[in-house]
């Protein structure tokens, strides 16, 4: 592994989900995105009996890279190799039976309690702005064991309450709430990743666990409206090697995502990591 | 080992959205099948322009499958637009630049929401009140149509409790009479028309579709009127040759559409790649307020979609297409 | 067009079965799921001996797939009476001569009915208390295990109302809340262990089922251990060339049995014709008193059903039962 | 069309079923005795845009014949060139849905509203009889628009109330009584067709609308244990063809069906039928 120079503040948040993929381990990836890229690359380098669902059915392909732009589902090449073609409903089925061990999602905006919104901004009905819907994302959140979220570190996306509730956290946070509202047993949000720092749930309720190095913790707090819980020992994450990113630019995220800014770019001095 | 019936005489509805949904009328979707659902071997093959007009009525709801990109039934779409179809209501799983195009055209104005591509021409229907949401998710979504295909009222489901989508749909918490546990139900959906693409068809409408989707089959078996366009019709006898390859059975079907490269610019997958110019271009159209002009130049000039692929995009390009999709195996029959 | 949702808070149960019925609990199944089924990609390849002996207990409800003279998983079948299991609760949808096997063999002793051949054996156990039937039909059997395979609780049904069977079940007559009829629902099945025989299997558990069936899939959804035997052990690659070819995914199985020839005497579509010999043997002996008998000389003696096969059948009415099945098309992938 | 001069009970009725079968239509039949011979033979002569669907779910087959003995499902030529294969499932549900025009079932034992018991003859859970159940004739009976019965003119067949009622007719044949219990509205019994007799519902009701020559009203009646309405004029069937019965020896009904007796022989004595 080869300490890489430099890389973006997305690239940095994919590195780190990557890590987090294990063997043996079923990924339900929202969408064609981030979640998507970050699996395989966790797949490709370091879990290669980590297997994942999409949202169109498709259970554990080889898929021929790169992807074709915007083509991440039906497409062949992005569902090339499966075990299985499904559809959405034998996708969400076999999230409902309990098939599948991890969610991997974006987000908007996530409150204290891991709760996502991906509807609305300001009071739903009133002014504000709409957003594209939860998606698959509900039923991933709800159904998988454990859900990964993965958005930007910024004051506007970490909140105490969520505008609209697209997608289940632990709600109110109470013990039981999920359960009381019919979301099944035992599951529930489990880390979210910035391109600055990683976070769990300490129990239901959002807590920084960890940092890059080129990031304070103050800095990251500044940058959520709503302070999360913050443990007492909050670990350094590694910086993105250059097999992780290699990977990332030649074969998963080639020409970034149409719709998902990159974010800042962060460089080594020689010394340390600067973020521009 | 056994659980005593409970001899509860009620379920308790413990919480329930307030949202228009659809009426549910199964025994209602079963009269229109016995009376308009044609279960005699007769042929169904006729042009987009004849099948939406006698099929897709102002006000129906409906569902498309997949999505403009993907294995998307555009031949049949862009008529919806050139007819000038009004107040159509959407199911919106998995839409994506679609429903910006059909809003900005004017011929949607209500969306069960799964998921759309956030556009200006959507924000600005929904700001001037041209457009109404209604809040679900994509597995609801599909799952309702599942519901819907199976002529059941509604089906019990794991996903969507606790949300705030939740409360403004059709759905109900209820207790369930096995278990004492909550669980969500929700309403079927028997869409007014379906348009599907399929990889092939023969003339009744038996219908083969080829690697993944989303909800294509339960929708032909939800809808009150289907619209199969497909890349090839093939004989009957190919059909027969190979019954478990058959995805949709004639008898759902209402019309067949003969469509090579229906889905352009999309994909359809083992037939042909997408263009990926006009992929961009529809995206950059409905991302800035290119709606208008976008259907000026693709849609509206043309008499048929097959007119709109010899003079708007050329034998060359598509041939280039259909060399570009190397990946064949799986896709046939 | 729509509905307000009603504002009633409960729904009515009109009427309700008696019956026992195998436990409804959705969660418990998920977390069954979670600790015991293996999502990596490991080979599961045992024989038929062991994986009876690891994945079929006692008192286990079993559901098995097509009957001993179509497509049945007969080697699986064989070793549950060899290995003597006993208390079995049958999912008794479409089976036939296999009921009063396992009922004389002692190894069943609770049937769901919704079909099995009225036999002397399976009488006798009637009349003796040894067996005890809950009332359902054909289609809500499998609608029951599709409700177990797509994790719900129960599962609204427009049959089996108005039934006595209805009484002695555990279904239920509710006020559908959405268009205020009467509705049936039924609680899900989630059998403890499903066997099936398939066309194709690679080691993982991936299997192919060519042709009809009646619930394959969902029972392997729906069922906590599943045993799939196979004619064919195929490799992933094979799998992989043609995904949409899959029935069942790998991470729903528990064994694979490799198992040439495992629907004798009846047919595997597409690979053999049944042995009319066999058939009738086994038909006679179930309509009379001889299965006693036919244990005797069929199963008991037997280490394995290959040995069967090649000591009791012979090799040359294989072969004339393979040559005998000139229908090839659509038995492939 | 040649009058036959030999035949059976039971080719009788199987005859009887096939002139009832419409082209353009859609025919659940239930298992594979007589009702798939019936709707095959009507297909074959009379209907041949007549379409049937089978339990295990095949639309439209065009079957090998003659089955093989016992393999009329799933067996590869029962399912032959058909235009889609599916499963239980699938033809259930497509009944639910309201595409299956006809269901055509036998039965041990019907009452003068048409339930139907393949269950129990005694009293349920006490001494009597039990048989195998209702299989798919319960969702046949319930979801199909109408039902064609098959069975045998015997006494105890013809009952006042069935013992147990495995697949619903009218059940207690008040109006509305089917819908009441969850049932598809509008469906219901349409024909009972016996080696002597055919009856219809008016409305609800059993009744008498036809005979067969060599048999009077009075002796129909008499193998009823409840009585029938009859009709103001009863029909005079025609009895079995030359052609039809041809068909069905040599292609459908080759062996008879093992569990299913053929009931006695009538033959032409020159002048008339005679009841052997």
């Amino acid at each position: 592994m080869t300490r890489a120079e430099a890389f973006s503040d997305r690239e940095v948040a994919m590195c780190q989900v990557a890590r987090l993929v294990e063997n043996g381990r079923t990924y339900w990836a929202a969408g064609g995105g981030t979640p998507l890229y970050s699996v395989l690359l966790g797949k490709k380098l370091y879990a290669p009996d980590a297997q994942y669902i999409t949202e169109d059915g498709v259970i554990a392909p080889e898929p021929m890279l790169p992807f074709e732009p915007m083509m991440t589902m039906v497409a062949s090449r992005a569902v090339y190799r499966a075990l299985a073609w499904g559809t959405m409903n034998s996708a969400g089925i076999h999230a409902q039976l309990g098939y599948m061990d991890y969610g991997v999602l974006n987000t908007l905006q996530v409150d204290q309690h891991g709760n996502i919104n991906s509807t609305f901004l300001g009071e739903y009905g009133g002014s504000g702005r709409r957003f594209g819907g939860p998606g698959g994302a509900d039923t991933i959140a709800a159904c998988c064991w454990r859900t990964i979220l993965i958005t930007d570190q910024e004051r506007r996306k970490f909140v105490r309450e969520v505008d609209f509730i697209s997608s289940p956290g632990f709600l109110d946070g109470t013990p039981g709430a999920r359960e009381r509202a019919g979301l099944p047993e035992g599951t529930g949000p489990w880390r979210v990743v910035t391109p600055w720092a990683m976070y769990d749930y300490a129990p239901r309720r959002l807590r920084l666990i960890a940092r890059v190095p080129w990031v304070t913790v103050d800095e990251i707090l500044a940058e959520c409206e709503w302070k999360p819980l913050v443990a007492d020992e909050v670990q350094v994450l590694e910086p993105p090697t250059e097999e992780e990113l290699q990977l990332l630019r030649t074969e998963l995220d080639v020409r970034g995502q149409t719709t998902d800014a990159a974010g800042s770019w962060i460089t080594w001095d020689g010394e340390k990591y600067i973020r521009a | 080992m056994t659980l005593s019936p409970s001899s509860s005489r009620q379920i308790e509805i413990l919480r329930q959205g307030s949202g228009a949904y659809h009426p549910v009328d199964p025994d209602g979707f079963r009269h229109y099948v016995r009376e308009h659902k044609n279960r005699a071997l007769q042929p169904r093959l006729m042009t987009a322009r004849e099948a939406v007009d006698r099929f897709v009525a102002d006000g129906d709801y409906l569902t498309y499958e997949c999505n403009y990109l993907m294995r998307g039934p555009n031949a049949v779409f862009h008529e919806l637009i050139r007819q000038e179809k009004k107040d159509l209501w959407i199911a919106g799983k998995f839409t994506y630049v679609d429903v910006a195009l059909l809003v900005d055209a004017g011929c949607a104005s209500k969306i069960d929401c799964g998921f759309f591509l956030s556009a200006p021409a959507v924000e600005r229907a929904l700001k001037e009140g041209r457009l109404q949401v209604y809040e679900y998710s994509n597995v609801i979504m599909t799952l309702r149509i599942q519901a819907g295909a199976m002529g059941l009222p509604f089906l019990p489901v794991r996903s969507f409790g606790g949300t705030t989508g939740f409360d403004h749909s059709g759905a109900k918490l209820i207790s369930d009479p096995y278990t004492g546990d909550p669980i969500t139900i929700v309403p079927a959906l028997n869409p007014d028309v379906a348009i599907i693409h399929a990889h092939q068809a023969d003339i009744y409408g038996n219908a083969r579709i080829f690697g993944t989707g989303i909800s294509d089959v339960e929708a032909a078996l939800a809808s009150r009127k289907v619209i199969v366009s497909a890349e090839e019709i093939v004989d009957t006898e190919e059909i027969r040759r190979n019954p478990g390859a058959t995805s949709i059975p004639y008898y759902a079907v209402d019309a067949v559409v003969s469509s090579p490269f229906g889905s352009y610019p999309g994909t359809c997958p083992g037939y042909y790649g997408s263009d990926p110019e006009g992929v961009f271009e529809v995206f950059r159209a409905v991302m800035g307020n290119g709606v208008p002009a976008y259907l000026d130049k693709w849609v509206r000039p043309f008499e048929t979609f097959e007119d709109m692929l010899e003079q708007q995009v050329g034998q060359a390009k598509l041939d280039a297409m259909r060399a570009n999709e190397v990946l064949k195996e799986g896709y046939s029959a």
